[in-house]
């Protein structure tokens, strides 16, 4: 054991500090999940990519510098530390991307990769569908064969796409093979939004902003890969035809596992909320009790801190978390609110104002509903890691 | 001993359930935001206020339900307003239902000279005007704009404030329904109540009852609310398929519903009986009230929590109903006391310390 | 609503409670659980009926006094407030009577009725078998028909037989019609324990009491019910024969309900904790947060015997709980699982010695468990209060 | 930055888990306690030890872990101990392994003249005597009256007090394996060990150091504990019939057992944590104990709670082992300190209040 960092991460820790608190907009932008807050957010992630950080460790030819995870979880760390924006490219970079690494063709890696961290290409998922959000694998939305026009036509309905209203690509499972049921007959598209055939209508999530997509794709047509940037632009398929169940569980391990919820960003709400109980503590307005909540809350952010750096030391030498990344996710997002609403306790009659904490929390409630609701997480604990039957 | 509502009180409770599902549906309360974006739809420009459920309660004489009948009420209690309020919180009607024909009334009734009274009380019998409340610290009260007049504590002192007599700061809230400001004003002779009297170890006089009285409609607002979060996800369960079969089929969703639907069940009856103690001037009330607050706060923020979870990401969108009642919750758990005040308060009562 | 208790229903508990205080065992009755335990109790239940206290509720002519369910609540009440010994005899009195009530026939009753009251037959539960626990209807004790012989034999095993070993009636359900299935072709027999074929081996709950018994039947013979007491004595059925599920529902929904578990009970146990905390707190240790907690538990058994006021307004006026009582049946084993889980928490480092709190906390935490365990209660008020589609 | 157990530290563990899994099994743990009906059978007439056990950990190197090289031992650390006192847990063991090779060792090692060191950790390495500890105030000490001797707190000194210098007023616990006794003793210039050193305010010290050691291996043996139980039941629930189905196959068995395992394994690396952070010395290590004492104890008590309500009625029976493990889970978990103790000692740490 060793809970130590090297010169040379220490070093990468203060490189990172020093540029973010240069150059962190103040004040903070607006939502990402408006039309002129995503604007201004674009601004920043493009900022970001040229000095090097959008996405620390790819290789440096997709815009990286080549960090390990160690070095990543610090950068995160230190993002958060100074209240960076909200990365609107997360879902591109963080659960997106990891699946090409693993099952795209090197020609999809070089096209997608650098265009996707210099923020020229915004990506959002299109997992759910209205009779398909826990059940991914009722997907119905239908990819059919054009031998003749050498591609797929992609028709039916994909909805709550976070910042779908603003972003240029979607990723997603359609039903390639008709005759197919369930997890098999599936094949994982990479559409363009602004293709033919496909209706983009935002809608509000619950603090109002418009973060909610539902997208509608009716004869959307996606030309096979001949390997040229010119026809990838126009989209394409990950992995095979007719497998992209088993690509997007990948992706969605990312999003359960460490890569999209890094503690940082705990971390960063945990010190905030210290912060809050100070003040109250010096208003004289600091019960006990909320004490112990801010403590107990504080302790589940470290601890989740720690579980990481033990899932990043298993990744660093081969061992796969594996179902064990549904553990990460209950603890995040329960975490999450906790932190939230310990915050909102501290605030008393103040707590129905909008403010940073009252958006912050109802932002974490939908941690223990997306990216596979809590419920099916606790079955994936019970049933792949702990070995209960599954009937 | 009897523990359950009259026959009267229930065919009167089952009426405003009625009036309200046919004048207070999700789009009027909609229609009370002043922005329509963030309610998910409508025209917008609202201000807290449904306006034909209001003149409607006022014309079925729920406005001046305890109103003594001398100003032209029904003499009614804080335990024949209270099943009402609980309606009032199932349908989400934002207006001062609980401030104006409760806590107003009271106050009015038990503490002003009469000539104050006999000005106001058939004035708010008669549904002509609305009037909120709020305390000294918070000094915040909802639906502000559109009120006629404001009654507010200064220390041990309620005055009644005309709308002519306060600047209103509006506050932005989670629950745009609310329309929530901080009033500012200046206490004098010509505002005042009633006052000096408040016994405070025993809980009891003017601002004190006005408190209990404010926190129990918060209370019963609540229940509702509670209950009708539960419902949605009740009904949505049924509805919603996954996996092949209605998602509230699967055990997990069911217990979930059964442990927030249990907490409310127990919680409700401490909100009945603090209105009979009120009622009565029952030496308990203050703690009784408290109890109510307490465990409904913290019932309606399980409700909340539990109805979200179940309705997964539609619940999370605007343009579904249920953020309309899930944030009229969260405000109204932390208003005039959230559950850890309340349990302070019992807590005294209880251990004596 | 009226909160108030009539002159007459304070006459009764003035008479109960004067009663109670000169007649409660002084030091207090060693566990009714261990035989010489049980032999102590005995005494205490034969002395409570020569005085008329030991069914309160039942007609003068079974041993009651004719009390109203009001007046019941009231000397539940006033029994736990003095510290009044455990009721070793009420499986007979809350669980059996109640179904002998409704199902039995005038004989059996006015065999049984008086017999149970004066303590003369102490009666344990039959229900689960070693594959029948939260499933009873999964029973495999068998009763076989025998014409010439006038009667009917049992044959099986039944366990978690509270007090089993010091009773000398067991009532159950075993299986009449070999070829049905689950609820059907059930029937409620009840069992001398003296009976030839009859062996009980007691073994030890969790806090080491022999509270526990197997009851194995071997070709154990029922004679049909002439209406004698000489027969009746030694056995018989309750209800019809294959209808005994029914006969068992009743009996469980008692078990759940009000009944068995007063309001008294627990609100004497709040009171017990309110007093350690106010020790507590005049030792200088009761910090808020723990304050808080008992402040929190004590409203839930007010809460609770609110709603028991609710239940019993509504028997009165003739509407039946239902369902229901599995709302009761949730609230008040969590409640006595928090009353004790706070007294711990106020004990502090003495929470690992033997004392009435740690054995309290033990037999609290059978509560989730028995009388259908919690999870059957949840499914239950999903699917029959809340409406929540079964399958 | 790593992590994680060394190669070496994982197959020492493993090599203690097999060992303790064949001289420590629940019959094992059952012939520890005094009375056979209690323990739910056995011989009876147990004094909180299991010698086979303790004999084979003696000669694996276990007890003599921490000694340094010089005085017999393999000079190991907390870091490497620790993992080994989960597996102590796990096994149900209830002699005084922590106390004797762990905070005895470190006392001996790190604040005891050297002569006094020399005498007694030899013996500590050698299997020859078994320690336990004792603080002010509860002033208890488990299987006290099998032991050598003792270490026991006055103020900020530390004392090492032999067999024939103390009174044992033995105690009732819930865990019959524990034979608790409340120990009475006269401090004196010969049993003084080492102190006047504590730095309240930094934690650091003879006595403050011993505490610390002391709840962080009640924090280990109950992160085994936990483990033990959960296996149990998920074991139980996959085998155990009802509804034609094992009943691990339902959500609400399975959501119980996913929550409760989720506890255990959010806290197992606080404990981790803390472990390597006493070895080292680190400023936060008194923090971090707190932290994995607090986090522990609440998981320890959840898996015991959903471990015997996934068992149902055949583990509230003494025939059966669960009650083994889970009585001594309650015991730990308010030993040196409960999750609230413990929190508060954190919440200092961050909050300063």
């Amino acid at each position: 054991m060793d809970l130590n960092w090297s010169g040379a991460e220490e070093a990468f820790r203060d490189e990172a500090r020093t540029w973010l608190e240069a150059n962190v907009p103040r004040p903070s932008l607006p939502s990402g999940d408006t039309a002129a807050g995503f604007a201004a957010h674009l601004d920043w992630e493009r900022t970001l990519h040229d000095a090097g950080w959008a996405v620390v460790s790819w290789p440096r030819a997709y815009g990286g510098r080549d960090a390990s995870l160690w070095e990543w979880l610090i950068f995160e760390e230190e993002y958060y530390r100074v209240g960076a924006p909200q990365r609107v490219t997360q879902n591109g970079i963080f659960l997106l991307a990891p699946s090409i690494f693993e099952f795209g063709s090197p020609a999809q890696q070089d096209h997608y990769l650098p265009r996707m961290s210099a923020a020229v290409d915004l990506w959002c998922q299109g997992w759910s569908e209205p009779n398909a959000g826990s059940d991914l694998a009722a997907v119905r939305s239908r990819a059919t064969r054009d031998d003749d026009a050498g591609g797929w036509v992609l028709s039916g309905q994909k909805t709550w796409t976070t910042r779908g209203a603003f972003c240029n690509y979607l990723f997603g499972l359609f039903r390639s093979d008709p005759e197919s049921e369930r997890h098999r007959g599936l094949t994982y598209f990479m559409v363009p939004l602004d293709a033919d055939g496909v209706t983009v209508r935002g809608f509000g999530r619950l603090d109002g902003d418009e973060g909610f997509a539902e997208v509608f794709l009716d004869d959307v047509f996606i030309p096979d890969d001949d390997g040229t940037p010119a026809t990838m632009e126009r989209g394409g398929i990950l992995g095979e035809v007719d497998r992209g169940w088993g690509v997007a569980m990948s992706t969605a391990s990312s999003e359960r596992g460490l890569t999209l919820r890094s503690p940082g960003r705990f971390q960063a709400t945990a010190s905030r909320l210290v912060d809050l109980a100070r003040q109250r503590s010096s208003d004289g307005q600091l019960t006990e009790l909320l004490a112990d909540r801010v403590t107990e809350a504080w302790i589940a952010a470290e601890a989740y801190a720690l579980y990481t750096l033990s899932d990043v030391t298993d990744i660093a030498e081969g061992r796969s978390p594996g179902a064990r990344s549904s553990y990460n996710k209950l603890f995040w997002s329960e975490l999450d609110v906790r932190l939230h609403e310990v915050a909102l306790e501290l605030l008393g009659p103040d707590a129905e104002l909008v403010g940073p904490w009252t958006t912050g929390y109802q932002f974490a409630l939908s941690g223990p509903i997306y990216a596979g609701t809590n419920e099916i997480q606790r079955n994936i604990v019970a049933e792949r890691v702990l070995g209960l039957p599954r009937k | 001993m009897r523990f359950a509502l009259t026959d009267e009180q229930q065919e009167f409770r089952d009426a405003v359930r009625s009036l309200l599902a046919d004048t207070c549906a999700p789009d009027d309360v909609r229609a009370a935001w002043a922005d329509a974006t963030l309610a998910g739809g409508g025209p917008g420009g609202g201000d807290g206020r449904v306006r034909r459920a209001w003149s409607a309660l006022g014309e079925m004489g729920v406005l001046g339900l305890c109103v003594p009948e001398d100003h032209g009420g029904l003499g009614g209690t804080d335990e024949d307003l209270v099943p009402l309020l609980i309606e009032v919180g199932r349908a989400g009607l934002p207006d001062p239902v609980s401030s104006t024909a409760g806590v107003v009334v009271a106050a009015l009734r038990d503490h002003a000279a009469p000539g104050v009274a006999a000005t106001w009380l058939p004035r708010v019998a008669g549904g002509e005007v609305a009037i909120g409340v709020g305390f000294e610290g918070a000094g915040t009260v909802p639906a502000a704009a559109s009120l006629d007049a404001f009654l507010l504590s200064d220390r041990d002192e309620l005055h009644l404030v005309e709308r002519t007599g306060v600047e209103l700061e509006p506050l932005e809230t989670v629950d745009g329904a609310r329309h929530l400001a901080r009033v500012r004003w200046t206490p004098s002779e010509a505002t005042l109540l009633a006052g000096g009297t408040d016994d405070l170890r025993e809980g009891f006089g003017p601002v004190n009852e006005t408190f209990d009285r404010a926190a129990l409609g918060a209370a019963a607002v609540l229940a509702g609310l509670s209950r009708r979060m539960l419902d949605m996800a009740v009904q949505y369960a049924g509805e919603r398929q996954q996996f092949g079969v209605p998602i509230g089929s699967f055990q997990a969703i069911k217990h979930q519903l059964a442990d927030a639907s249990l907490a409310v069940e127990f919680a409700e009856p401490l909100v009945l009986r603090a209105a009979n103690s009120l009622a009565l001037g029952d030496p308990g009330a203050p703690a009784h009230v408290s109890m109510a607050k307490a465990a409904i706060s913290d019932a309606a923020d399980g409700a909340a929590r539990a109805s979200l979870q179940v309705h997964g990401a539609i619940g999370y969108t605007v343009e579904y109903d249920l953020h309309l009642y899930m944030k009229r919750a969260w405000a109204l758990a932390v208003r005039h006391g959230d559950a850890a005040f309340h349990r302070k308060r019992v807590r005294t009562a209880v251990l004596g310390v």
